[in-house]
């Protein structure tokens, strides 16, 4: 839906060095994915409410169809537990189905097909079919969103056997992860921020694959680490230059993989910080903040100097008004009070 | 080229029903009608201000629809609906003021600033709930009137709903356990033939909707989204057949939207329909019409329609005006009503 | 009280179509309904001893549906199904031996003993995938066609559902979708006007299964179920039809379930349905009624059967004791095929 | 469903002692639990597929149409999303459902309605109207129920603002708990084990309400807190059995509301034994385990003496043979295990 599109516009970010190569927005790097997926693999079709439409899913969409053909992106009816479904039988048949959605809150419409049929279908057959489906959506923030049109699902769903779940935070990532996520046999979400559409970065021209279960350590530093992905990293980066205004040298890790959650890297980094402030874009509790912080006591217990922390959203329904909304949502300052109160511990 | 054209009898189809209405309650839906218009203009007009941080989903086209159907309800029958809400909740007798500072994002919206335009509500006039997910008010109407019928209560609910909700199964099901249990509820399709962007034809095979309906084994009807009068008669009786026990009905209203599906502005220019399509459908305007319907018969004049103009403006500036002026929330009141 | 009556014609039922069929053809229908009839009957006889730890839903009565459906697919069109998989499992070609694996937990099941009775697969005959929850393989079969129609294979889905199915608003959307691309798609329901112990009128108002497909515009046709002959022709027309391109169809198959819904043996007496009611279809049990059609018209003797029932039986007995000598999985399996 | 109804008569537990008490049964507790609602208040009402059926989910609703008729225990349409909108519409309109579930896979196909709308309405209303709505589930186990028909899902709906989750674990709690349920203003999810339909109990006589929130303390101890609900308990009391041979005294913590949980009870627990396992029916990651864990690190850290241990369900989908299930399921064995791994630490 176009509404929130001004704000996400006039969003600011800092740019992106030129000089390392071509830049391009987060946006026209998924839609390059899309692209590059549908011109090397025919089995590759994208469909999805709107994306044949003139605001054609943030642009990440525009062109696809006259590039390819009605048959291999096309626009759906409003059936979206059918029309996972149609996508988890046309991945079982030989497909590489791209199922987009305008925003996470849809695929819970959809979640006996995804979560009790596209991701045990290999498990239940004995490994007979396979189920290469990439469910994307993007996380909505702002303008009025409110309850029912801003959910971050990832930690309903990071405890689905058989599900992969990516949230890249860069431009980079959002192509790169975008192409392995469709070229895996297994059901992927995709989950993207509709806050990053806008933001710019350099992307590598052609076909290149960012693997799926690593994560990337994006800020290096010693005395506290801050894990999450997605546009929490946005908000983690911002944090570190705060906290290193007052001397605190923050390592900021992107998960980039919700699920496999590349446990190694933030382990390591624990080693040196002993210290883990947990971000997400989803609700802090019995989600991704919560499996960080639990991993840390399990795994990473010795290395730990002080209690874990989390920053994600309150126990609270997404709000729709302007004012509130800045109460709700976590902040650079927030990331960066809990970094302090750790160091101070 | 014109996918969808308008198919009712233009000005000629308000003749024969007249005769049904006294003057007065035909002047009260004109009236109300052209409320509802110049206030949708008034927010599209403003919007670009970016005081009213919030989607809206103009109805200037579908004024016939709201206001046909709700003139049919009494003030405790229910209204239930989309993420189009201006319309019903304005028609049902909602708050004006209310819904410019819910709009506004002021604590003293009719939901607290914390449903947005999505979520207009209003309790004392059964303007009862709204859900910004395609169909999830469908079954919500049919659990209230599941709720009416089970205390006795003879008030009937109403949802609207628009054509791509048909396509939700959820609304399949909605339809099955109201004709199960003759439920007092009235499924009112607003068939403008889009979903956003996307026509009609990409999501549905060419089919009658009223078919789809009566397959549930109740009683469907297509009126003449366009005629206000026409709508109050379907409803009316598909309303009156309710509250009697006769159970679910469903109505299909093709009408058109004038604007974009959301935001301020037509969209046409960008091709998804054609702007000759809108053109088409524009001597239709359900305002226009109905006026000028009004005027052959002599029930309206000039003066009464700048009598009308003068009133509604006056309310419009005056709640824009209370909106502006009103508080905003403060970060305490993001803990309320978590739970009750 | 009987609700639910059989309305086909019986045995008089076979005459008007048999013409069609060659002898041999019908034998071989005949007899896989009867192969079905009696490994049902020996899966319920042995189901006490608990060494199948599995659900087992009987398709006891239900065989023509099965065979006289499968009879008009070749191996390469798809079949998927619900729970209740055992007999369009077997009618498709599935492999017995597996089968009985599959519900002795052992490693060598079509599954690998990860699926269990309602989840039979048999990739290599078409029996394509099924699943135990209530209208999910419905999209998914919708989904194999639409596959099929992009790789321009003529090959057709068939996807078995119950009455219940229908309400699950996902079978409406599946509908929709097929309809709307013309898939090669073949609803075949068969009517046992049950969901586990609750009968129709509990869940649906009266109304015309075929009237709800046909919304869609799809044809749709109610057969007799208890006559396989009715049922293949009816799925052959609707096969051929969708393999040359003509989109989707709807089948609807009164029958019934002569046991539990689950388990072993009948669970009538408990009330949920007259004894009287299975007492009044017994006389249509559908291999009992093609059987006398068969001699009547003196195609198959005495002799015959008796053959058929031994191949039959050493079949079976030959099956449960590979079954029950197969080796159980190890722990190492539980951790495979998670991920692709 | 019937087919599992054999294996769970089949269970065997500890008989109660009569003296305390009369002595019910788990599902007889639920029985008469919906009778006093029903009786007390005229707005209850319970439906879901097959609730007048002979078998009455496991007896838990035997006789109650008899009793009050089809207008207020009445079966269902195969309609798990649109029963859900219903039953939410009629909570907001002065009704108290009951919706009840043979399994809680079933309610995923709700989850639009759950999720999105019943736990929201009352936030997004501004408090204008309530959604008293009961969601009653029995979590399936065992006789090839498999991937989809043995998923527990607490951990996936913990996360959601606006939802209460109790998990009873005793016949007990099971009255008392659905009680408070049945009379809360919220929508409650009250998820039942099939294992514990059978499990006798003493059971007071009439109206009490076990309150949702505060978790209790099974067994005292000092040298490990065994921490969960429902029959992750049972399981869990058994082991502390087996600890309590090697002389190691457990401390098993009921939790028996995972939303709100009851935080204070397990950092009280954790402050005398400074250990913790975490127990649950459900998968590991990213749910209830995660949650104890990450609280364990947030708040509980200067009490830890150890890493904490989660035992619950592996990464794998449910597998239906019986031979793979006994390798899937934590027992109590395992629940020791993982005790002593910690005392050793
Ligand atoms: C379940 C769901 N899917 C998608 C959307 C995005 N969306 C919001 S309004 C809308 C169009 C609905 O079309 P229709 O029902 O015809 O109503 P109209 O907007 O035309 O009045 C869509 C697709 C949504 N809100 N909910
Ligand atoms: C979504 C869902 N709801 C409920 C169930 C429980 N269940 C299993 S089979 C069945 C009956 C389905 O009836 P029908 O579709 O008519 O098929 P039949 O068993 O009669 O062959 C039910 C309700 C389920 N498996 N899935
Ligand atoms: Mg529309
Ligand atoms: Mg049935």
């Amino acid at each position: 839906m176009p509404w929130d599109e001004g704000l996400i516009n006039s969003l600011v970010y800092d740019r992106p060095d030129p000089a390392e190569g071509r830049v391009l927005s987060y946006g026209a790097a998924i839609n390059e994915a899309l692209t590059i997926a549908l011109e090397q693999n025919p089995g590759v079709f994208v469909f999805g409410q709107g994306v044949d439409d003139p605001s054609a899913m943030f642009g990440t969409t525009r062109g696809l169809q006259q590039k390819f053909g009605p048959e291999r992106v096309f626009d759906t009816p409003l059936s979206e537990e059918g029309m996972m479904g149609v996508a988890t039988g046309a991945a079982m048949n030989g497909q590489r189905p791209v199922f987009m959605h305008n925003r996470p809150d849809f695929v819970l419409l959809a979640f006996n097909q995804l979560v009790t049929h596209a991701a045990k279908f290999h498990f239940m057959d004995n490994g007979q079919t396979s189920v290469p489906l990439v469910v994307w959506a993007a996380i909505g923030r702002g303008w009025g969103s409110g309850a029912q049109h801003s959910q971050a699902i990832q930690g309903m769903l990071m405890g689905v056997p058989g599900l992969k779940i990516v949230m890249p935070s860069t431009p980079h990532d959002a192509k790169g992860l975008l192409l392995s996520a469709i070229l895996d046999d297994n059901p992927v979400c995709v989950f993207e921020h509709r806050w990053l559409m806008r933001k710019d970065g350099v992307v590598p021209e052609g076909a290149y694959r960012v693997p799926i279960g690593k994560g990337i350590v994006r800020r290096p530093g010693k005395d506290v680490t801050i894990a999450g992905a997605s546009h929490a990293i946005e908000l983690g980066m911002q944090a570190a230059k705060l906290l290193a205004d007052d001397g605190i040298d923050a390592e900021v890790v992107d998960l980039r993989t919700i699920k496999p959650l590349d446990e190694a890297i933030v382990l390591e980094s624990l080693k040196k910080t002993g210290r883990l402030v947990a971000v997400d874009t989803a609700w802090s509790i019995g989600g991704v903040c919560a499996e960080l912080g639990c991993i840390a006591a399990e795994k990473g217990f010795a290395s730990l100097k002080a209690p874990v922390r989390r920053v994600a959203l309150p126990d609270v329904p997404t709000p729709a008004g302007y004012t509130l909304e800045q109460f709700f949502y976590p902040d650079a300052a927030k990331i960066a009070t809990a970094a302090r109160e750790l160091i101070l511990h | 080229m014109i996918r969808y054209q308008y198919e009712g009898e233009g000005v000629a189809g308000f003749a024969p029903l007249a005769s049904n209405y006294p003057a007065a309650a035909q002047l009260a839906m004109f009236e109300s009608m052209l409320r509802i218009r110049r206030i949708e203009e008034e927010i599209e007009r403003r919007y670009y201000q970016d005081y009213m941080k919030t989607p809206i989903h103009l109805v200037i086209g579908q004024e016939a629809a709201a206001v046909g159907a709700c003139a049919a309800m009494r003030t405790s029958d229910l209204m239930y609906s989309s993420h189009r809400t201006h319309g019903v909740y304005l028609a049902k007798g909602g708050d004006l003021r209310a819904m410019l500072c819910e709009m506004h994002c002021r604590v003293n919206g009719c939901a607290g600033s914390r449903g947005g335009s999505m979520h207009l509500i209003d309790k004392r006039v059964g303007m009862a709930g709204t859900s910004a997910i395609v169909g999830g008010a469908v079954p919500i109407a049919t659990g209230a009137a599941l709720a009416a019928q089970m205390q006795g209560r003879d008030d009937v609910v109403v949802v609207f709903l628009g054509d791509a909700t048909t396509e939700e199964g959820v609304a399949s099901e909605s339809l099955n356990f109201a004709a199960l249990k003759q439920l007092p509820v009235v499924f009112f399709c607003e068939n403008n033939f889009y979903s956003v962007q996307s026509p009609l034809f990409t999501r549905q095979p060419v089919r009658d909707l009223c078919r789809w309906a009566s397959a549930y084994g109740m009683p469907a009807e297509r009126v003449d989204g366009m005629n206000v009068l026409a709508v109050h008669a379907a409803s009316a009786a598909a309303i009156a057949r309710a509250r009697a026990g006769g159970g679910p009905a469903f109505i299909e209203a093709p009408l058109y939207r004038f604007r974009a599906h959301g935001g301020a502005g037509d969209d046409s220019k960008t091709g998804y329909r054609a702007e000759a399509e809108r053109d088409a459908w524009a001597p239709y305007d359900p305002i226009t019409m109905f006026g000028q319907h009004l005027t052959e018969v002599s029930v309206l004049d000039d003066a009464q329609v700048e009598a009308m103009e003068a009133k509604i403006g006056a309310e419009i500036a005056d709640a824009f005006e209370f909106a502006l002026s009103s508080p905003n929330p403060v970060e305490a009141d993001l803990y309320k009503y978590v739970y009750a």
